[in-house]
């Protein structure tokens, strides 16, 4: 098991200094420019979109619970980097950037946020539920570990059909207290099944801290009860995440067997959007958000004195960006609101006779 | 028409659809090498090896889960569940995915599931292993619920869950794994497109003087008393439900037109029991016809006791249904054989 | 009297119950530091420590279940689940165990212990986070289940729910939390001996030409409907059922044969919802009363979806249940205003 | 972490000769006589009692499931051994041998077998939940893994209130793969609490091994993940146990922490009396019934070539041994059963209104 540079409890002086060892191994000059500055770009996607996002939530444009991947993003586009197309993603309710990432398209991502009919679940999902079977992403999910068993379920199949599909299961530090973990690592060891655990760690759940909910805080080390190997990497440096996971998720492929990535970063903002984080102190809120804990400040600093990223690039690439999530927000706008007709079309897929399509006004008996 | 057991008929069927279908594999709690705590899945391990019939661990939450997301990639698994009452330890899979992923997605994936399990009390097995608790899964828009009486309709039932899409919880019971019924010969055969239609009821019995209305164990014991009480020149019409979700009302509240009144019998609790519902959709849909109050004949409301006197007591049975039945006529001023 | 929200007189009430009685302690998730995700437990961390106001690890099953444990040695924890839609995965603890540890060893060990949880829809969350499951709960033998509607009885109910021995489920409601009403200027003082009765329905509003039933949020809306139809000059009695178990049958069985018919409103789904038991027991018990056939005005039976419009239109609201009752009005003659 | 003697999967040969090698190091030598004697009257009581509930069982004057402590005898009074009479114990449905062992009446937990009303539990609970109050014995539980939380629970009461008690919670091998396991030892951990979680390794659930149900089939190190102390023991040899146990027992009363102990030992039977185990190849079934692998057997023996057994008390013990059981049978048999009437006594503890009374034939209103 690797364990690199993890700030107990997220002190980022510590983390500092572990990063710069880090540094030393690997870095920018071994890449091409193009493909680094396609990580920025999409980082920086991220970014402005979950910043978008939260803005329309506070317009009452987006409803429900919303939780963003501020902070996050050099985690996002490392894992999404590290599959391969016909792999499989199952995440938590935090998935934004991931269903993009992924391959959905932003404007239909951003509809879905805002309940439309263009949305990737026709609106009935939201903020916690992106779907899309074409780019095999199997779905946010709202219950914290319930995405767990499925993403087995879901490695049980390629393995049933002997295939060669990965299936990543991305979870959040909080979620390796559920049962359902002890659960679904212990049958995914047992059934050899391909399949890579990623734990978020953003050092806290929402505003329990990983020392207070987990015995064992060094969370890649729980796979210990069912012989999974696990690493911890950097989670705001998009090439180590990247590279650590294109490792694992190749070895879970060719190996059939299950593994656990940690990656580490902070959670920018509160749990959710209206969470003023005020359990946080003063000196915790500007950790979360200090430039030097900013993967994509970080990134873009890399790059520049790299001479990877000039100024022009940097306010072209902005621009785009600016321009994509616009016109996500844009689309999602127009898009219609889904038809109340269509209430009753997706409990079931086999139609059977004596399925209820009352409305709330609605006798029992039609007549 | 051969008769065999309804365990018999679940078996075979099971089987048939294993092989007619390689997406089908059955999955749960000692089904390979033990063959079933119940004996359903008798030599299925042998026949198919264990890729198709899995052995889990002691994980209801997690082994449900696997076999949900195995769904959601095609594959059409069979989940045993021992008793119904562990289904609690799996039931966050159950309704908030199993039953979710198709509508809460918008329509894109499907989840083509069976969750076999049995219900059932009566055995001096306590307060946690006699549960009747399918009012739980019944009560959930996303699954479909079927209760299976006989071994006929075990098998036809069992096939239409299999090759529904859909997640099915499929109820038996252990007072009726024994029992015996007709099925037709090609029963076991996997060509057979014998299939029953999810959410319709059946008139078992005919009858004109009173409706009597169950489903899974409780229409067995209903057609009982519809028997017994035959010799007493009452003349009973049976209903069993067979689909607890979809719910086939019209079948019994056309019944109840026809006789006048209901008594219903069920094995679980009576406050907001199966019959809860059975009871308030004919006073909606035959209330003009209805010429006394419809009266439910269910368990008594405690945990189940082990001690065997207590337990037979707490049980509905032809009796406490007989009694009902009875006081019901007088109600309504029909002669009391 | 002053006036408050519903989340006010719950806090206030649980701190002056943990004051009061040092056995009594609160433990959840994020209940501590977080202050609740609804901030029912809002300082309380800062006054009574971490001993006292315990966070827990996400494992529903595992604190509700140390929970039950503490409360068999005379603890009287009070536990919340964030919503109730995550109660699925204690549902085996709550049901298997906390239910039936006083009867199962013959009466040897109590329980005392409250679990307090939101239900509720109408917030845009989706089909797992906005379901009405506490029929599960109502269903079972061993639990009580109680839901206030408004502050004054939130906070007299919650101190009954205490101070009871055994396990109570205390279903609040996501949206009441902001609801103000009027409470006694004690409410919460730790002396207070306001303590309701468990198992009491009450009248929340007299009327004669209709009785509309409901429990939670709904009864608050249902003294919405009432006031509107007031205006026409409907007169409509609403009946607040408090208490889901014990059911107080007599309180609304005693309205309905005052009226001659009822409307029951419910934010859960129709078919086998609570409604459904209302129902069948004012059949039962008011059958010669009855006018016109009970309707129930209840969720669309589809997983709740997360756009606006949907969501809207799959659950019931002043317009709905006016509409049903106008109905059930011309129905039985009355003239419709 | 210690690791004594365990066969994986069950070879009797290997488990043989590492139990020669553990007896080197302890024994009966430094044990007074009649303590021995006592131990040993003990499992003999254990194991005539089962013998005995098996043929009532049989005879159907017991009825449900039906699981027995046979092979078990070292284990069930080695733990309890180990107890303070203050300390709380809470198992599994394989519980008659602990009931006794903690305390309890055996007339009374025969009794209760029958489902009679001078059971313990009054004939509610039957074989797989017996419970006293006074003994301190909280409960079997047929839920398996349903006795964890709650263990932890009475701990985390002890704890409140600044208590010296200690909780063991035993169960078996089975029972560490479900999610309360999980849950509950990280609970257990993090909150400090004074209990101790006995695993029973007979090797298999029902009929599924270890090695098929858990992927650390090493079953005491998947403390691993809560950062857990974890021994293993011969549960065939009742002082290993005993002090084994004793050892984790006051460690976890004195440093207020949670400890995993295995014990492992055969089940000479089917997992309950009606399982012919016609999974159990001959050779397992050998194994399992052998004498070199029966604790009473073992224990036997021993004794007698230390002198401390010789045939004339060996006959005594067993004479009366078999009187008590045959006591406790005769107790039982004439219990009487309990009054119908008493059906709506325990449904709760505090009477309210409206609470239902009905028996099924009866209306919902009564007039
Ligand atoms: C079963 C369940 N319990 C509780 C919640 C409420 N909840 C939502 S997110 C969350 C914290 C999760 O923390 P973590 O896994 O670290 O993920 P993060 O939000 O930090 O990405 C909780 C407790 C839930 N959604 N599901
Ligand atoms: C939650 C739950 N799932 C399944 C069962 C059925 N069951 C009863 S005992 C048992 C095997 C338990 O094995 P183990 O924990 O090793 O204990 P042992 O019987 O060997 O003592 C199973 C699966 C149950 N009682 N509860
Ligand atoms: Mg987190
Ligand atoms: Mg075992």
């Amino acid at each position: 098991m690797a364990d690199t540079a993890k700030p107990k409890g997220g002190s980022a002086k510590a983390s500092g200094a572990r990063r710069r060892t880090r540094k030393e191994t690997s870095g920018v000059s071994n890449e091409k420019p193009e493909l680094l500055l396609d990580y920025y770009r999409r980082m920086l996607f991220v970014r402005r979109f979950e910043e978008r996002t939260s803005q329309a939530y506070t317009q009452a444009r987006i409803g429900g619970y919303c939780h963003l991947n501020l902070g996050e993003e050099a985690t996002v586009v490392g894992l999404m980097s590290a599959l391969r197309e016909t792999d499989y993603l199952y995440t938590n309710y935090r998935d934004h950037g991931y269903a993009i990432e992924k391959g959905m398209d932003p404007k239909r991502v951003m509809a879905e946020l805002y309940g439309r009919q263009d949305g990737v679940a026709r609106g009935w999902g939201g903020s916690m539920h992106m779907y899309d079977t074409e780019t095999r992403m199997l779905g946010g999910y709202g219950i914290v570990g319930g995405q767990l068993p499925l993403a087995a379920g879901a490695a049980l199949a390629v393995s049933y059909r002997g295939g060669e599909d990965v299936v990543m299961c991305q979870m959040g530090d909080g979620t390796t207290n559920v049962g359902a973990w002890h659960e679904t690592l212990n049958i995914a060891k047992l059934w050899n099944l391909p399949i890579v655990f990623v734990v978020i760690n953003n050092f806290t759940g929402m505003g329990t801290s990983v020392e207070e909910s987990s015995a064992e805080p060094d969370l890649y080390k729980r796979g210990s009860a069912f012989r999974i190997e696990g690493e911890r990497v950097d989670g705001r440096d998009v090439l180590a995440v990247r590279d650590t996971a294109a490792r694992l998720v190749e070895r879970a492929r060719k190996e059939q067997t299950p593994f656990i990535l940690e990656a580490w970063s902070y959670r920018m903002k509160g749990h959710s959007v209206v969470d003023p984080a005020k359990y946080r102190t003063q000196e915790e809120k500007d950790e979360a958000r200090s430039k030097e804990n900013d993967p994509v400040v970080i990134f873009e600093n890399e790059l520049t004195k790299a001479g990877v990223l000039d100024e022009k690039t940097r306010d072209e690439i902005a621009a785009s960006v600016k321009e994509r999530v616009a016109e996500a927000a844009d689309f999602a706008e127009n898009s219609p609101h889904p038809d109340v007709a269509s209430l009753f079309e997706y409990t079931y897929a086999t139609p059977v006779p004596n399925e209820s399509r009352r409305m709330p006004a609605d006798p029992v008996f039609a007549d | 028409m051969s008769v065999i057991t309804y365990r018999q008929a679940l078996r075979d069927t099971l089987r048939a659809e294993m092989v007619r279908d390689e997406n089908v594999y059955v999955i749960g709690e000692e089904i390979g090498l033990f063959e079933g705590s119940y004996k359903i899945t008798e030599g299925l391990l042998k026949e198919f090896g264990p890729k198709r019939v899995r052995d889990t661990p002691i994980a209801e939450e997690g082994f449900v889960g696997a076999a949900v997301g195995s769904a959601m990639l095609g594959l059409r698994p069979v989940v045993e569940l021992m008793t119904i009452n562990f289904s609690l330890l799996a039931i966050d899979q159950i309704i908030n995915h199993a039953a979710k992923i198709y509508g809460m997605f918008g329509g894109q994936t499907s989840v083509p599931m069976v969750i076999r399990t049995p219900g059932g009390g009566g055995q001096q097995l306590g307060a946690t292993h006699s549960q009747n608790i399918e009012l739980f899964y019944s009560f959930i828009p996303g699954l479909k619920v079927m209760a299976p009486s006989t071994p006929a309709e075990a098998s036809s039932m069992l096939r239409a869950a299999v090759r529904d899409d859909d997640p099915v919880l499929f109820l038996e019971n252990l007072g009726l794994y024994n029992s015996k019924g007709e099925v037709p010969d090609d029963y076991a055969e996997p060509e057979n497109d014998n299939v029953a239609t999810i959410g319709r009821a059946g008139v078992a019995r005919e009858g004109s003087d009173i409706t009597l209305i169950g489903y899974s164990r409780m229409a067995s014991v209903a057609t009982q008393v519809a028997e017994k009480l035959a010799e007493e020149d009452i003349s009973v019409e049976v209903v069993d439900l067979r689909s607890l979700r979809p719910l086939d009302r019209q079948t019994f509240v056309d019944s109840v037109k026809k006789t006048g009144s209901a008594v219903i019998c069920e094995d679980d609790w009576l406050t907001y029991g199966i019959g809860a519902e059975i009871t308030a959709s004919i006073q909606e849909g035959a209330f003009d016809y209805l010429d006394a109050p419809v009266r439910r004949v269910a368990m008594a409301e405690v945990p189940m006791p082990y001690a065997k006197p207590l337990e037979t007591a707490a049980l509905p049975g032809v009796e406490s249904i007989s009694t009902a039945i009875k006081e019901t006529l007088s109600a309504v001023g029909k002669r009391v054989g």
